[in-house]
């Protein structure tokens, strides 16, 4: 792998910029034995929450125009089957790849609480906080509620000195305002996108294909979106970014890189080709070659305004 | 040929010499494409030999349309054995009930079971004669001859495959459409019969990683058709009324 | 045609449910030579402001993954152009497909004037309010601020008996909020959705590729963010429903009616093929009589929620 | 034949009657396509004949590889003939200066001009003598041996198009890269010339409706290539600086 595909990030040195997106890779043990994972950046795992959940009845998944729908639910084994019987086989496992667990609460204390429960533990670099998830309490949720946000980044960063990387929702008329509250909080990085919500008909039952009627869209038919508010998120704060969204090759894992993004997640793509993100990897290395590129670095942000032809 | 009906065979020796009855594979179309297949489909693996695999495939929708359509020579992704196996007991004779495409993986178990000395029976059911996949191949494929229902009686019995009598002392194994393992599945619990049945669901990655493909446990919990499945005892599973 | 196809929504009786979305069908005349334009439901009129627009710096469109990017920047005529030069060839031409005029401003006293310039003219039926785009004063836009929609709803109803129509923006966490908002103030219906905004970078020149660097992502990529949002509008509010967004065939189309829209509008489809909109609403007579219904009406909202299978 | 160069024929008799040098065509690839090319892309129409259209594609992204890879009797959805023609001056000498598959709309005008008994002069420039597109083919589909630049030297004179004597009493048609553009009108104006341009912009719908495809008028309007060009006489466009 080329030495120049390192990245430093989160007070980390990442091997790669190219790590697995949440609720994509399972507890990372399930694509073990596909792809080598270890040779990644790192993977983010499926949400913990501090209480097992069950999940939505199915139809779970299904195919939309370009992308998929999604609504799992936020199925998950909870705080505690996670630290028994998911993290030992990480912390074993992956000795170069770094592990965000992707931490998810109906309330603050919730989210606390899952923090809390790990941060005594080995095997991992950071929390990406899933902030997309409804609080039943307020029936809003954390990542479109700007004081709740403020108070939930403060909170977790008063839990843990480990890295705390939120992750927002795209359903917001500017990304930045919660970019910022972020930064001003607290927070050590971003990740976006989520998934958006979507919804599939079927209009020979005309039921909802998806068992819990509505659900999120990923996939590429998401990619301008997600490198549209990756740019506005990295332009809003001085926080490193995450970007996610549709990335299923080199090349649309580099407009986010230009975009702002200092990291990027593969989701969907790996459902298509688990070695997606192997792929997109070794394919940013080869344009880093052809571009005469030495670091990762020098391409994060590196986007420059256009000069329209005839004008 | 039957009506919609493909025999397809694909190169795969790991695939090949790793599968064992009732696995799957994941079918994926490549990360260029856009257009429906855009998610990898699961399909039975219906017969090994000689480092192929072979599937039985009806066209329904996308993904079994784009493989009926593949091209000798033709390249798909392919991710597999998946899933666990239905898990047969020495000595006892297995009856295998297979509704539609669900004939697939019993292709499979009764030709190799069936040679490894099983006694295994086979019932294939389809709506119509004109869909019922060629019994002389079937009968290539598992060393004896099917018996055979069709719904308009076009062909074998008039009805349905799980009409008939079944017998308490053996494994009874299923697999087709939804509806048909829930008829299946009231009869076993009435009659106390030890049946394994074969799910469909939704499947994004068929590794365990999505969580997109469960069905409802006996416990409430929801299991993974691609992992702890496809075939589940038909006593795990909480089944609707049907 | 099905007589079957017809509906009566804002008062008018439409011919059938499809008509074709502000903006890519221009001010009706450049089609007309394509397509039967008089046998559509009608066509949104691209927006009109009170004073010429210029418009946005090329490249203004370029293909996304599943669908398109576009930053016109409302470049269009002006009031006084519009009721001199456009809309006579619409009140001559069409008899019986019906014209919304997709308005714009900046501000409320913008938009009031554009209606109010309108109002006297034959040849339209009812205004399509566009609030995705910025006002300048705030800063914020119509679409995402409750109060000065509420506002501008208000002052347009004083201004004009016709049906106002608000076309909302998909970027907000609760659609529905927006849709109550609308109908308390005296809106006749809702249009949902416009575009999301995106971006596109050239890797090789690390430009955008888009001369205003972001823009709106429409087509088949936003089907089921538009169904889903079509769906929360449709419940949140008793207003009746345009559905829009990636809209290219019946199928696409029968998903919105059954999630609640009362007419749908065909855009981007329209530029891949000029009969996207015609070849939707055939297919939506075709399926009408395959499942024996009468009237469109009976599908609007038909959705019925599933049951799993294994539950 | 040219590297990455393909000449393509195909039928339409609405558009091959009506069309005239310099229009266009939008090529659609159908409502199912997800994948790029899913817009539709403009092409010029390059000559015409018993029912037919020729067009020269240069294989640069998704809509050109597309078409290349067209097979016999294939069909793709067409619009045109779309956007105004180069206008041309009865008596007077034409110069047509091509930049790479800008050749296209030459073929056309030079053929058909000729034969109407206009004094054509064709000039054709591309980067390097294996993209010259064949010189016998061009000869017989204008009548008369085009001059040549290339930049390698490889073929004809070594150079850019644009390199040679421009006579003032010429009517010069231009089509080519945007920086070609820019470069001849920079010198029409110097030598006060009389310059048109067929200029290149990304396009959706192709009629007008979307504006998407504008180029900066003089009076700082923006003009839609589609409707008001693609051809624009020179002076009618705001040139940014060579
Ligand atoms: C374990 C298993 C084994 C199977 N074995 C066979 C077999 O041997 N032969 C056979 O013909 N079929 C088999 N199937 C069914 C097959 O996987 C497809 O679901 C079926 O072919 C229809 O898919 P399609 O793409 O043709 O139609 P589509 O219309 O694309 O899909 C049909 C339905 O399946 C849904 N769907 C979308 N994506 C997926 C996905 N990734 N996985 C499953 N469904 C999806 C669609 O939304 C639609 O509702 C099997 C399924 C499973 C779960
Ligand atoms: C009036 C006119 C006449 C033309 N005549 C010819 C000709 O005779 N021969 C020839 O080879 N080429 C011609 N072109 C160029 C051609 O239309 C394509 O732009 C070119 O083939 C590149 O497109 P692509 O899809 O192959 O590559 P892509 O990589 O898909 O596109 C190349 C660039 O064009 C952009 N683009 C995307 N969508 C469009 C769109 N709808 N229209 C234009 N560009 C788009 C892409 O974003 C990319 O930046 C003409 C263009 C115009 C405007
Ligand atoms: C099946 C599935 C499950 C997901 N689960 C989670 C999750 O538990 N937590 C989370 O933050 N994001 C989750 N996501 C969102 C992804 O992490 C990612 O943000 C999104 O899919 C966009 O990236 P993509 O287009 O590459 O898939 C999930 C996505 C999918 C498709
Ligand atoms: C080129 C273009 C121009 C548009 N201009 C307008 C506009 O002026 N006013 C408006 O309300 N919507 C405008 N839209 C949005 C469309 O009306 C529609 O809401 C959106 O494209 C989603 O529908 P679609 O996926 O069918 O295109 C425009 C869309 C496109 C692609
Ligand atoms: S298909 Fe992904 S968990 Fe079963
Ligand atoms: S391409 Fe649509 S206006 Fe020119």
């Amino acid at each position: 792998m080329v030495s120049g595909l390192r990245q430093s990030v989160f007070g980390a040195e990442f091997q790669s910029p190219v790590l697995l997106a949440s609720g994509t890779c399972g507890y990372g043990k399930e694509y073990s034995e596909l792809i080598p994972l270890d040779e990644l950046g790192g993977l983010v795992t499926k949400a913990v929450s501090v209480e097992p959940r069950t999940g939505n009845p199915p139809h779970r998944v299904a195919e939309t125009p370009g992308g998929m729908i999604n609504a799992i639910g936020l199925e998950n084994v909870g705080l505690q089957a996670f630290v028994t019987e998911k993290l030992p086989w990480l912390r074993d496992n992956l000795e170069k790849a770094h592990v965000l667990v992707n931490v998810i609460g109906r309330t603050a204390e919730e989210y606390a609480a899952v923090v809390a429960g790990l941060d005594e533990e080995e095997g991992l670099l950071g929390y990406e906080i899933n902030v997309s998830c409804p609080n039943v309490e307020g029936g809003t949720m954390f990542g479109t509620d700007e004081k709740a946000l403020a108070e939930l980044v403060a909170r977790l960063r008063r839990e843990t000195e480990r890295p705390v990387i939120v992750k927002l929702t795209p359903n917001v008329p500017d990304i930045g305002v919660y970019a910022r509250i972020c930064e001003e909080s607290g927070a050590d990085g971003l990740s976006t996108i989520n998934t958006f919500p979507g919804m599939l008909v079927d209009i020979q039952s005309r039921q909802p294909v998806i068992g819990n009627v509505s659900g999120g869209i990923s996939g590429p038919a998401i990619l301008p979106m997600g490198v549209f508010l990756t740019w506005r998120a990295a332009c809003a704060s001085s926080l490193p970014v995450i970007g996610i969204g549709g990335i299923r090759s080199a090349a649309d894992a580099l407009q986010y890189l230009l975009a702002g993004a200092s990291l990027v997640q593969v989701g969907t793509a790996s459902f298509v080709d688990p070695a997606a993100a192997v792929t997109v990897q070794e394919g940013i290395g080869s344009y880093m070659e052809s571009e005469g590129l030495r670091t990762v670095s020098e391409l994060v942000g590196a986007l420059s305004l256009p000069e329209p032809a005839l004008s | 040929m039957a009506k919609d009906t493909w025999w397809l065979e694909l190169h795969s020796p790991d695939i090949a010499s790793a599968a064992r009855w009732g696995q799957f594979v994941m079918i994926g179309f490549g990360l260029r494409r856009l257009e429906p297949p855009f998610l990898p489909r699961p399909f039975s693996v219906g017969w090994r030999g000689d480092g192929r695999i072979g599937l039985l495939v009806r066209v329904f929708g996308a993904g079994s349309r784009a493989l009926a359509k593949l091209d000798e020579g033709e390249r798909v992704l392919l991710l597999g054995p998946l899933g666990r196996p239905f898990r047969l007991e020495p000595g006892r004779p297995i009856l295998c009930l297979a509704g539609g495409v669900g004939l697939a993986p019993f292709l499979f178990l009764a030709g190799e079971a069936g040679r490894e000395g099983f006694a295994v029976e086979l019932r294939y059911g389809e709506r119509t004669a004109d869909r019922v996949f060629d019994p002389a191949l079937i009968e290539r494929l598992t060393g004896s001859p099917p018996r055979i229902w069709t719904e308009d009686g076009g062909l074998g019995q008039r009805g349905r495959v799980t009409d008939g009598e079944l017998d308490a002392g053996a494994t009874v194994l299923g697999c087709g459409p939804t509806p048909m393992l829930q008829a299946l599945a009231a009869r076993a619990a009435r009659e106390e019969l030890d049946l394994q049945v074969s799910v469909e669901e939704h499947m994004a990655c068929g590794v365990g990683t999505c969580q997109g493909c469960v069905v409802r446990g006996i416990d409430g919990r929801w299991k993974k058709a691609c992992t702890e499945g496809p075939v589940f005892d038909a006593r795990e599973l909480a089944w609707s009324p049907v």
